[in-house]
């Protein structure tokens, strides 16, 4: 431990006097143009240390050089707003909800690393997206968890599956912030590439919000948090054994291991400088850590910036300044302080008991030089690191299957032809995977903590609270059926902001903005690239259509085995406004006698259905017709239906239909209801067709009338189903060919929850 | 009867944040000195009859997958009683 | 009325515990774990988290924070003190209350609604609740089974010091399903599930937990 | 440079979840005539200078309050290296 720093062996001099040293930048995942452009923009080849900080920075998770050309349309089709206080390029987009609060919301992945190491790779997936909402200043108080599994029964699921939630829970719960939703699909598609989404939440006032800049000359950089180890810096070891050291350093981890409580002390610790107006600029350390960190801080200010990399406190005295530069250690970030605030600064973080180190000062210079141990080992202009990497527009092309794929519509499959087939085919889907309860998954997630969650899950959206005065609060929902987007990228990606639209409106919440992370293929494959570009317009055009902006995301490239891609999932979130939380709607039917009626129109709309997937395996024909006005129509009628009291339960309709919704109401309200099918109706395709803006929602009897006259209003149609039952009743479907079609709560309830226990323990 | 111990320790490059929160605490506790504290596991298993070669590469087999894993920890069998 | 709330590195539910005095009629006074002074308060809460990120065993590392030096005394002197699930753990591991708290059984970390009977209302915190009181409060944990060797385990049966039990379904394998126990004087009580969140009908599943709350003010307006 | 390392068990009578875990685990995958697996910590203490008498005496004082709990838990001190 007590041996002596590494030397690097590759400083500025050395790099000028040596220009023909031949650099290992192909490993590092630079092409060979790149590696050009870097000794152009340099004048001369790159020191390690530089070629270093470029390929970190310039790599696909860092600068969005293929997703780049199409991520602008979300700028270009943007919604008129003024509700935008931050937009997309910063950490995180901050919305205004009124009341002089605001809130910040992003959604990141962290997919491979979870699949390699699935605890710790989900518990750093949460630590990242968390200090992304407090480098805005904002107080994270709620994170959801978007999951994707390969077959629920396949022996590596159940390596993957409990790791994930354990790290997740592990590390949310450790820092104290419920976890209000998420959601836990299976499908043999992500079976060697699960998707470990992680979404943030986090308050602010208005005068609270802070950028990631380093202004005024003088002013002094701060690492503060853990220090800095040999983590998640595979590609920096490469860059020292293979050609600037003999021997070769320790192999160093490519995972990340957490410490959710140094997180904890963290976000206090950063809460309180940022509060107290003892930071200039401050930015978290994730991706790419202090290259990352130093070359956006300095690139968003002045322009200068001029670090002692001796300076940084190191876990490992063996780091060389290359690994140092791309080391990922977790919990750590940079702030720019004034020298007069410098001691007042450092003094929280002692009173956190939280390392702190000033590593250098901003500069006018317009570059960003690093030293180490007395010698320039970076000098170069930091913009040309953060953001004028490559930007790539990758060929497209629409793949040879899809049409075959359309063609092959469910029209043929066989249907449930009698009361008691139906009853059965429910039950099926009512056990099957994806429909059966995840408590197992979310009874290890805290959902308590801070006392201001409303709605959590199994609700169709999270409803925090975000002022106790005022009752003003926050929905947020995330969504994305994959079969669809692999259908039709194109309208899938507006499905999934549909979705997620129409279950914030189902709390009563009034939907405002958008935050997505885009999980794909390899960039590589012009058929990917063409779901890509598909998924991006539908949904810049969707949010333009709905007025909801896109305020900020993630893309996750590479998410394919060999040259089988995972389906397109654009996982889509959307946050709504609720003025007073007193008055969300829940899901649970509860009083006998209530109304259930059907808000929308249902046709007979079978592809990407669950049905298909789950009753014949099939995924095939064009997914249900996106109507984004009728969306939202409904969502008004379901925001005017809450705000006026008039609603007692909502539930959006979407896999497995409204089967689905009315076991779900049923088994979260304790109490099942009797419903009939119209005469002339289909009874399958009313029960299970996945025909999108739907609810079902209840009513007193006394309201029916003022409910039919709502959505008469707003063009909704509203269909009468039937009347809530009492306390433990049946869920009971009559006029079903004939027959009637019912379910005891206790089966439904023990079909629903054995499924994941007998697969995860 | 025979007994194996399994030592289950982090790699020393990974993140020991429990090792660092005992160090921490050992000092505030007044124990001077301390510059590195690391947690591991032990697993003490119990066995009916011999331990032969063949049963012993079980046990590794086991130790290296089941009881560490391998992307973040080493371990070592420290004992085996016959 | 004035109940400290001690924050440790790591106390998650100070915010909720502070918020349900206030519910209650009192006064939250926030307490800081490196400051060795009560400051004079009435009752204590030991809240819930994760103390030092729990990493060595939960509350181990809390039981030496100087404000616990004080506070053990005050405990001895007759000071009220309501440990909640890590605050729980934080008391045992101060000898403020026998036994020990270990891993779920189920080895996975809990979080869920919780039935349970009031066993005993002789103690400063359970005062307005019912002998047998059935009530649902939270309950959220990883390492909330309780231990204890038999002879102490019948020793609390014995005394009464039995404060509530798991009904319907023990959540982590504790003795006897025991959810929560009282010192010999009744003024320390320690608690795995979370009263404290169970305060308000629109973010709690009942208002069930109150009741602790009011207890404390009651039990100090009486004295 | 001295290193102490100190291994704590659940004390017998205290139910060991994770070790029964584990045990259920080993057999599954194949191990036969597993009677039982404890799980126990082990904390590995690096030192500067010379550990003498009353510096162990300290250690064992420690090992037996923070490092472990007695009510539940034993403790050895099982290697001392100068
Ligand atoms: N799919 C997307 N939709 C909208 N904005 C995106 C998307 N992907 C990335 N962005 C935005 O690009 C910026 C850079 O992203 P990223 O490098 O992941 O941020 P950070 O480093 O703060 O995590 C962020 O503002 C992010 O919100
Ligand atoms: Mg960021």
């Amino acid at each position: 431990m007590s041996t002596a720093p590494r030397k690097s062996r590759d400083t500025v001099d050395d790099a000028i006097a040596h220009p023909e040293r031949e650099q290992p930048y192909a490993e590092l995942g630079l092409k060979a143009n790149e590696y050009e452009r870097i000794k152009e923009i340099l004048g001369r080849r790159p020191t390690s240390g530089e070629l270093a900080m470029y390929s970190v920075m310039w790599s696909e998770h860092c600068s969005y050089k293929s997703s780049k050309v199409h991520l602008r349309q979300f700028g270009d089709k943007k919604p008129e707003t003024d509700k935008l206080l931050v937009g997309i390029g910063e950490n995180a987009g901050v919305v205004d909800i009124g009341q002089g609060w605001a809130v910040t919301f992003k959604v990141e992945s962290h997919n491979h690393p979870s699949y390699v190491e699935p605890y710790q790779g989900a518990a750093t997936g949460i630590g990242g997206i968390v200090r992304d909402i407090i480098s805005m200043g904002a107080r994270p108080v709620a994170v959801m968890d978007p999951l994707r599994f390969g077959a629920a029964d396949h022996p590596d699921t159940r390596r993957v599956l409990p790791g994930v939630v354990a790290g997740i829970g592990g590390y949310g719960n450790c820092l104290g912030l419920p976890n209000i939703g998420g959601e836990v699909v299976f499908d043999p598609c992500y079976q060697g590439n699960p998707l470990v989404n992680a979404l943030c939440l986090g308050t602010l006032r208005h005068e609270d919000i802070h950028l990631a800049s380093a202004k005024g000359v003088g002013n002094l950089v701060v690492l503060y948090g853990a220090k800095t180890g040999g983590d998640g810096i595979g590609g920096a070891s490469i860059l020292a054994s293979e050609t600037f050291e003999d021997g070769g350093p320790a192999k160093r981890p490519a995972v990340q291991v957490g410490d959710p409580f140094m997180e904890k002390l963290l976000i206090e610790c950063t809460l309180e400088v940022l509060h107290a107006g003892l930071v200039e600029g401050i930015q978290d350390l994730g991706a790419a850590g202090i290259s990352c960190a130093t070359s956006e801080l300095a690139s968003n200010g002045d322009g200068g910036m001029h670090v002692v990399l001796d300076k940084v406190p190191l876990r490992d005295h063996t780091l060389t300044p290359e690994e140092i530069l791309m080391s990922e250690s977790q919990e750590r970030m940079a702030a720019v302080v004034t020298p007069a605030n410098i001691d007042a600064f450092l003094d929280v973080c002692r009173k956190w008991d939280v390392d702190a180190a000033i590593i250098g000062e901003v500069t006018g210079t317009g570059r960003l030089v690093i030293e180490w141990q007395g010698e320039v080992i970076v000098d170069v202009p930091p913009r040309t690191v953060a953001h004028d990497g490559p930007v790539y527009e990758r060929p497209i092309e629409r793949p040879d299957w899809q049409d075959a794929l359309i063609a092959d519509a469910p029209s043929s499959l066989k249907r449930p032809a009698s009361a008691e087939e139906v009853r059965a085919t429910v039950l099926q889907l009512v056990g099957s995977p994806n429909l059966a309860s995840k408590t197992w998954v979310t009874s290890q997630y805290d959902r308590y903590v801070l006392g201001n969650t409303v709605l959590a899950q199994p609700e169709d959206a999270g409803v925090v609270r975000v002022d106790e005065g005022s009752g003003l609060g926050v929905a947020i929902s995330t969504d994305c059926n994959g079969r669809f987007a692999k259908l039709d990228p194109y309208n899938g990606a507006k499905l999934a902001l549909a979705e997620a639209y129409r279950n914030v409106a189902a709390t009563g919440a009034e939907p405002l903005a958008v935050t997505n992370c885009l999980n794909f293929g390899s960039p590589e494959d012009p058929a990917v690239m063409w779901q890509f570009s598909e998924a991006v317009r539908g949904l810049a055009d969707a949010c333009l259509e709905l007025g909801t902006p896109v305020t900020g995301g993630n893309v996750s490239f590479y998410n394919q085995t060999g040259d089988v891609a995972i389906h397109p999932t654009p996982v889509v979130g959307v946050l709504g406004v609720i003025d007073d939380v007193e008055k969300r709607t829940a899901m649970a039917l509860g009083r006998e006698g209530d109304v259930v009626l059907v808000l929308g129109e249902t046709r007979d709309e079978f592809a990407g259905s669950e049905w298909a997937h789950v009753v014949h395996g099939h995924l095939g024909g064009i997914p249900p017709e996106v109507d984004l006005a009728a969306e939202r129509w409904l969502a008004q009628v379901l925001v005017a239906g809450s705000r006026s009291g008039l609603l007692s339960a909502a539930h959006d309709v979407s896999d497995a239909g409204i089967a689905q919704a009315l076991v779900e109401m049923s088994l979260r309200g304790g109490v099942g209801a009797t419903v009939t099918v119209p005469d002339g109706t289909d009874p399958f395709v009313l029960l299970l067709s996945e025909s999108t803006a739907r609810a079902v929602v209840t009513v007193s009897p006394s309201d029916v009338a003022a409910l039919e006259s709502l959505a008469g209003q707003h063009g909704v149609p509203v269909t009468r189903l039937g009347v809530v039952g009492a306390p433990g009743a049946d869920l009971v479907v009559e006029n079903v060919y004939g027959g009637t079609a019912s379910w005891t709560l206790d089966e439904l309830r023990a079909t629903a929850d054995a499924t994941l226990p007998a697969l995860f323990g | 009867m025979a007994r194996v111990v399994v030592d289950v320790m982090l790699k020393p490059e990974i993140l020991d944040p429990q090792g660092k929160a005992v160090e921490g605490a050992l000092g505030r506790l007044g124990l001077e000195g301390v510059t590195s504290v690391r947690q591991g596991k032990t697993f003490t298993v119990e066995l009916d009859g011999e331990i032969d070669e063949e049963r012993l590469a079980q046990v590794h087999e086991l130790a290296g997958s089941l009881l560490s894993n391998p992307v973040i920890e080493d371990y070592v069998i420290r004992e085996v009683t016959a | 009325m004035r109940v400290g709330v001690v924050t440790f590195p790591g106390s998650l539910d100070d915010r909720d515990a502070a918020r349900a005095v206030r519910i209650a009629g009192g006064e939250a006074v926030a307490l800081w774990h490196a400051d060795a002074d009560l400051h004079g308060v009435d009752a204590v809460v030991l809240p819930g988290g994760f103390s030092y990120g729990d990493y060595l065993r939960c509350g181990a590392i809390a039981r030496f924070a100087p404000v616990m030096g004080e506070l053990v005394k005050a405990a001895q002197g007759g000071l009220p003190v309501l440990g909640i699930c890590n605050g729980f753990q934080i008391l045992c591991e101060s000898h403020l209350l026998p036994g020990a708290l270990v891993r779920n059984d189920s080895l996975h970390f809990v979080c869920r609604d919780q039935r349970l009977r009031i066993e005993s209302t002789s103690t400063a915190w359970t005062s307005s609740y019912e002998v047998g009181q059935e009530i649902v409060v939270p309950l959220k944990n990883g390492e909330g089974g309780y231990v204890a060797d038999e002879a102490t385990l019948d020793r609390l049966e014995g005394e009464g010091r039995v404060v509530a039990r798991y009904l319907e379904l023990n959540p982590n394998g504790s003795r006897r399903d025991i959810a929560g126990i009282a010192n010999e004087r009744g003024n320390v009580v320690g608690l795995m599930p979370h009263p404290e969140h169970a305060v308000e009908p629109l973010t709690g599943p009942t208002t069930d937990g109150l009741g602790f709350f009011t207890s404390i003010l009651k039990g100090l307006v009486e004295a």
